[in-house]
């Protein structure tokens, strides 16, 4: 039998002046299963927790409920009190008569029976709750982060230097991403590698990062603090261990025309190759599909000259599994390539280049040495145009988003161009410049004001080649809209950013959502933007959505700090309002019929599907959902679509809300 | 097998040599082309800059009339006409407050189950299929395929690939044995409705296509448009006057390219029905070795 | 100097238009590329970009502006900018809208008279034959315009080459096409179509 | 009747609604003291046969709200309600249960004087329609008549 103990406050003045609370005590201590009732000046206050504390112990009380504010503003207090008292802190309820009561309503009969009512609700299902014990969850104190470039550099480091071990996932046969393509960076024009490649080699040599270079997730399961990761490490041919980088194996190879991904295809490699000269690892990979030997069978030059024997052609993909407590997602972006614009010339044009070209024409490492050249016959350009928003903010192409970035970069491009060649000319068409941040606007004022770059406001129609120029056919909003016609030897497309191409496999792979242009969605847009809304699992960089290099940087410092939050204890402790599937012994005895509805409409993928297996046999007896508390965040969801009742809510029942209406409703008001 | 036909106005008039090499074509292929009962104007320009009603009601007309004769599909070779044609069909079928009303004015029902074919369209689902058979000379010379707007705009209409730079007409004279030539001007607008009222204008756009042609040794433009035809063709004075130079490229219609591959007699393709000589196309002609 | 008013007489041009034809015109965020690809850009007076802004502002004055412009006349509905346009603005379909409102409040542009005097002819034409009669359009042509020896060195030789067959081919029932034609006229004014 | 005072039962999520509530109160915002608040976590949660227990115990109208579109502190929840109470409004209707009754309102947490607002005006047209008893006073002869009335018609 149920011994309930109610205690009404007068928070002061604030119930008692317009509700009854004399009455509403004595009301309350009428009630089935009430054991004691009292009210008093200031429950919160140290004599009234301890006049709770006393009451549970001298009357034997079984749950409490304390009429007064709201639970959101007290709750936590009284169930320490309850706690003190002696009893399961989940077995203490509170009745809202302040905030939904009596500073609502002017005092009258009315009022004091709503009090009464509440009270009344809330002894219900006082009597309904039973002890719940708050989650523990051990935490795997291990990172993994995917994506080698700039943001995943960053977080891996932060967080390796906070003490804690992380795995580095990185697809390409180098780490470096994006930023190592880039010439010099805004707005100080300091050189991108420089600046990076020291980041590079300090996440080589940190003790506690482990790298996987050309490797890919294959699959995460698990929950926060304990995931379970398989990594595919794609057959690199060469073993790490033996060889040396010495480089005579790509010297010799004899496949020496296979489009350069690094220079953005102005170059060539061999199908045996490092990516580029500072690459970290800065060890070859072979490229089968592009290798002879894997192809065609014959060659195994670069076995023949290799002088530790480290080639190894038998070399298979290896998947290993990993424990990690928490993932930073840094996959970062791609950018549309100039065959996306018809009117620009359908990428036929070899000097109508995108931005990352661009970078490498200018950049000292590049295919023409930082000289920019045109690509077709490799003569100086002495007029350029540099066309902005090309793609981006283009809803008949399917992107309706500004790339952010390009207005900055284009700036770049046409200032280093002014810097190499002072008589030459730079145009830029564009529609708004989008320069917010710091010393940003200043920079773009320096590209028109020193290095006098022409800015003309007005998207390009078309591009077309004539005797060698290209004629690009713009206009001037700002002057009337004059139709331009601008003779140049070369064209630069500012390129949208988009999402990389295997983004959505990649989100479906780790179950965090995406939006629909496949960038990665965070939890909340404002207050939990590094978050995803699968617990544990971070965001960083522009696998979000399009970012420059500071902003991709203070967002992994930002996701390495919530990993470290989430590290800083041996287990975490959740609250215990979670679902559950009713089981009971045998287990084939559950009334869950393995519908899995569940499953589908559980936000956080919190609902397992579990086989109940026979022990001897091992046959299947029956299909049932089971949910994951790790993930679980207590919705409820999953319960109100339960078609047969099967998973409850806790602290929420079914049997607690409906007594809870039926407590409100059975005496008249 | 039976195809409807809506030869329209002009392929009666200035560019009957059109209608005359499609027929030819066709038949030389075993294609029998039925011509719509009785059709009228589709309006073309002057209907849709006056009237928005009667550029879908004019079109409507035809279209129920060739429903009412049990065709399935009509060919309309010409640019102009497939353009109104089709966009009177797609308001229709789109808005069943425009059929009711268009239906009124015409005073007859409207399905909608005739499908439209571009001339490309045809030739590519009637003619390639038998065509090689048929074919016995190699035209032998560069030539600028020039599309103008209404064969490449507005895309939903006229279900081109690539509208920007379409390869549709380029497909057929690679058979016909020529060799297309990469121009920038392919899908530049010609003057097209201006040709009586505004000179000026017809002469200064169609002398920029022409001399790009030009410029890029083509030694033929073909065309599917009457009015891009007789804009480029019977123009050429004015376009002289503009260019201050002689531009003597002759015009074809890309049935009478085809024709000629197929070996018919250039007076059957009203090929001597040119302003500009169309001797220089036909000179070039070899037999096509087997 | 214009200043914006919010006295606009109701429905205003914009309102209008945005009735009767699938545009809005605030979709257009002035970037201009019609206006960079349009054929006529040269020979226009308001570009095409501008006849979008002039509607999205109706500023006083500008609807009169619209209507009495000659790029309404002049635009040859090449789809060139819609074609290409990032908001995908049927540009095209706006002209048409302002040429039949500017022959509405005939406001027509003195240099468009011909323009849209063959636009005419043209119709009484089809009206005549329910199929167009080079000979007789040009003759028609002629007539309203006054410019009878344009081309007159053609005729000859347009005739010989048989171009030109001056014995009208006309539709059977002409009928049917005159009553379509008044049917329409009798429906004016009350013109949709999205 | 004019001294009828409807009883109304308010089903809200803990995120946005409840907190409204606290604010409309905060701030002192007086409304009709006719209401109940029953607290969910979140709209999701709410089955909607308890909206049928509420009528059949008595309420004579029911509030349910929560977070506002895209604001659900679970993504999502306020969506599965919206949906289920789209379908579910739908069979009231066919039935032939007044689901003017029933309201459906999203009411975040910044939105309190929006809660007092929406309290008063459920609470006059309650008043309005008087006390609901189609569901104590029905028995089942009558509520067949009402299928077949339906399904015949």
């Amino acid at each position: 039998m149920a011994r309930i103990g109610v205690f009404i406050c007068h928070c002061g003045e604030n119930i008692s002046a317009t509700v009854d609370v004399e009455k509403v005590a004595q009301e309350a201590a009428k009630l089935s299963g009430v054991a004691f009732a009292i009210d008093y000046k200031y429950m919160c206050s140290d004599p009234g927790q301890t006049q709770i504390i006393e009451a549970i112990k001298e009357h034997k009380l079984t749950g409490i409920v304390v009429g007064a504010c709201s639970p959101r503003m007290h709750e936590a207090t009284f169930r320490k009190a309850a706690e003190k008292g002696g009893i399961n802190p989940y077995l203490c309820e509170m009745a809202n008569l302040r905030e939904q009561v009596s500073w609502v309503h002017a005092r009258s009969e009315a009022t004091t029976a709503k009090a009464i009512d509440i009270v009344r609700m809330m002894v219900q299902k006082v009597k309904q709750d039973s002890k719940l014990f708050p989650i523990k969850v051990p935490v795997i104190k291990t990172a993994l982060v995917i994506g080698g470039g700039i943001a995943g550099i960053q977080a891996a480091l932060d967080i390796a230097n906070a003490g804690h071990k992380v795995i580095m996932v990185e697809k390409a046969p180098s780490i470096g991403g994006h930023m190592s393509q880039l010439s010099e960076t805004f707005p100080t024009l300091d050189c991108s590698q420089c600046i990076l490649t020291p980041r590079m080699v300090e996440v080589a040599q940190h003790p506690n990062i482990t790298l996987h270079t050309f490797a890919e997730v294959e699959s995460v399961s698990g929950y926060v603090g304990n995931f379970d990761v398989q990594v595919r490490l794609k057959a690199k041919s060469v073993d790490m261990k033996l060889c040396t980088g010495c480089g005579s194996c790509w010297q010799k190879c004899p496949n020496k025309k296979i489009p350069d991904e690094f220079n953005a295809g102005l170059s060539f490699r061999t199908a045996i190759y490092t990516p580029f000269p500072q690459a970290v690892p800065n060890k070859p990979v072979i490229d089968r599909a592009n290798c002879s030997w894997f192809q065609k069978g014959k060659c195994g030059v670069c076995k023949k000259v290799c002088p530790v024997g480290a080639i190894n052609y038998e070399m298979e993909d290896e998947i290993i599994d990993i424990k990690v407590g928490a993932i930073v997602t840094a996959t970062g972006f791609d950018i549309k390539h100039t065959d996306f614009f018809p009117e620009y010339g359908y990428g036929e044009f070899k000097d109508v280049i995108d931005g990352l070209q661009f970078e490498r024409l200018a950049s000292a490492s590049g295919p023409t040495n930082g000289e920019i050249r045109r690509p077709s016959d490799g003569k100086i350009p002495e007029k350029i145009v540099f066309v902005a928003c090309a793609g981006s903010r283009d809803k008949a192409k399917g992107i309706e988003y500004c790339s952010k970035i390009c207005c900055m970069y284009t700036a770049k491009h046409a200032m280093m161009y002014k810097h190499k060649n002072h008589d030459g000319e730079a145009y830029v068409f564009y529609m708004d410049v989008r320069s917010a941040g710091k010393n940003y606007d200043e920079f773009v004022r320096r590209a028109v004001e020193e290095d006098d770059v022409q800015y003309i406001r007005g998207r390009v129609s078309r591009i077309y080649e004539k005797n060698g120029k290209l004629i690009v056919k713009g206009v001037d909003t700002l002057m009337n809209a004059e139709p331009i016609e601008i003779e140049a030897d070369m064209v630069v497309l500012a390129t949208a950013v988009v999402a990389n191409q295997d983004a959505e496999s990649v989100a479906q792979k780790m179950h965090i959502s995406y939006d629909k242009h496949h960038f990665f969605a965070e939890a909340h847009p404002k207050l939990r933007p590094v978050e995803t809304n699968t617990a544990g699992i971070m965001l960083a960089g522009a696998c979000q959505t399009a970012k420059d290099i500071p902003d991709a940087v203070s967002q992994a410092s930002a996701a390495a700090s919530k990993v470290m939050g989430l590290f800083s204890s041996d287990e975490m402790t959740r609250e215990p309002v979670v679902a559950v599937v009713n089981r009971m012994m045998p287990p084939q005895f559950t009334t869950c019929t393995g519908c899995l509805l569940c499953m589908e409409v559980c936000p956080y993928h919190a609902i397992e599907r579990e086989e109940i297996l026979d022990r001897r046999t091992g046959e299947i007896l029956k299909v049932a959902a089971r949910v994951n508390a790790g993930l679980c965040q207590g919705c409820g969801t999953c319960v109100a679509f339960c078609r047969n009742k099967s998973i409850d809510l806790q602290g929420y029942t079914n049997q607690q809300m409906l007594s809870e209406v039926i407590a409100l409703l059975n005496k008249p008001f | 097998m039976q195809i409807g036909f809506y030869p329209g106005c002009s392929l009666e008039g200035s560019s009957k040599e059109y209608s005359q090499s499609l027929l030819a074509v066709a038949e030389k292929c075993g294609v029998t082309l039925e011509e719509i009962k009785d059709w009228s104007c589709c309006g073309a320009s002057a209907a849709h800059s006056l009237n928005h009603d009667l550029s879908i009601a004019l079109p409507a007309r035809t279209l129920a009339l060739a429903e009412n004769q049990g065709m399935t599909e009509v060919v309309i070779p010409c640019a102009a006409c497939y353009g109104r044609m089709a966009a009177s069909q797609k308001a229709m079928l789109e808005d069943a407050s425009v059929l009711k009303k268009t239906q009124g004015f015409i005073d007859m029902k409207f399905l909608g189950n005739v499908q439209l074919l571009t001339v490309f369209e045809f030739l590519q689902k009637y003619i390639f299929p038998v065509a090689d058979q048929y074919i016995v000379n190699k035209l032998n010379q560069k030539t600028a395929c020039y599309y103008g707007c209404l064969l490449a705009r507005p895309k939903e209409l006229t279900k081109l690939e690539r509208p920007e730079n379409p390869m549709e007409m380029e497909a057929v004279m690679e058979k016909a044995g020529a060799t297309p030539i990469d121009w920038a001007f392919k899908t530049e607008c010609c003057g097209a409705g201006f040709s009586m009222s505004r000179t000026d204008i017809v002469a200064k756009l169609s002398g920029r296509i022409l001399e790009d042609a030009a410029d890029r040794g083509a030694e033929s433009i073909i065309v599917a448009c009457p009015m891009c035809q007789s804009n480029l063709d019977l123009r050429r004075p004015e376009i002289k006057k503009q260019l201050k130079k002689d531009i003597n490229i002759p015009v074809l219609f890309i049935t009478q390219a085809l024709g000629l591959s197929m070996g018919i007699p250039a007076k059957d393709l009203g090929l001597e029905n040119h302003f500009v000589s169309t001797g220089k196309a036909v000179s070039c002609i070899v037999k096509k070795e087997a | 100097m214009h200043k914006p008013t919010n006295t606009t007489h109701s429905p205003s041009l914009k309102k209008r238009m945005e009735q009767e034809i699938d545009v809005i015109a605030s979709h257009c965020y002035q970037c201009g590329k019609c206006t960079a690809g349009c054929p006529l850009n040269e020979d226009m007076d308001i570009m095409p970009n501008q006849i979008l802004r002039m509607l999205q502002l109706e500023l006083p004055g500008y609807e009169d502006k619209l209507l009495s412009s000659l790029s309404i006349w002049l635009c040859l509905a090449c789809d060139t900018c819609y074609s290409r346009c990032p908001q995908e603005v049927k540009l095209s379909q706006v002209m048409d809208f302002l040429r039949q409102e500017s022959v509405r409040q005939n406001k027509v542009n003195p240099k468009a008279k011909d323009i849209l005097k063959f636009h005419q002819a043209f119709l009484e034409t089809i009206e005549k034959n329910g199929k167009l009669n080079e000979v007789w359009l040009t003759l028609n042509y002629k007539l309203k315009t006054l410019n009878l020896l344009q081309d007159i060195n053609k005729a000859p030789s347009m005739f010989f080459k048989g171009k030109l067959n001056p014995i009208p081919d006309r539709v059977h029932n002409v009928k049917e096409i005159e009553k379509i034609f008044n049917k329409v006229r009798e429906n004016e004014g009350g013109t949709k179509c999205k | 009747m004019p001294d009828f005072e409807p009883k109304i039962v308010a089903f809200v999520c803990n995120w946005c609604t409840y907190a409204g509530a606290d604010l409309a109160g905060t701030s002192r915002t007086k409304y009709a003291p006719n209401v109940r608040i029953v607290r969910f976590p979140c709209t999701g949660r709410i089955d909607f046969m308890l909206l049928m227990k509420a009528f059949e115990n008595g309420a004579d109208g029911v509030i349910i709200s929560g977070c506002h579109p895209n604001d659900c502190h679970y993504t999502s929840g306020n969506f599965h309600a919206r949906r289920r109470w789209i379908t579910f409004r739908s069979l009231l209707d066919f039935i032939g249960f007044d689901i003017d009754r029933i309201t459906f309102s999203w009411v975040s947490a910044a939105e309190g004087r929006k809660w007092a607002e929406l309290v008063d005006e459920v609470t006059n047209t309650i008043r309005a329609k008087g006390p609901f008893t189609e569901i104590s006073t029905l028995d089942s002869s009558k509520l067949k008549q009402l299928f077949y009335d339906e399904i015949t018609k």
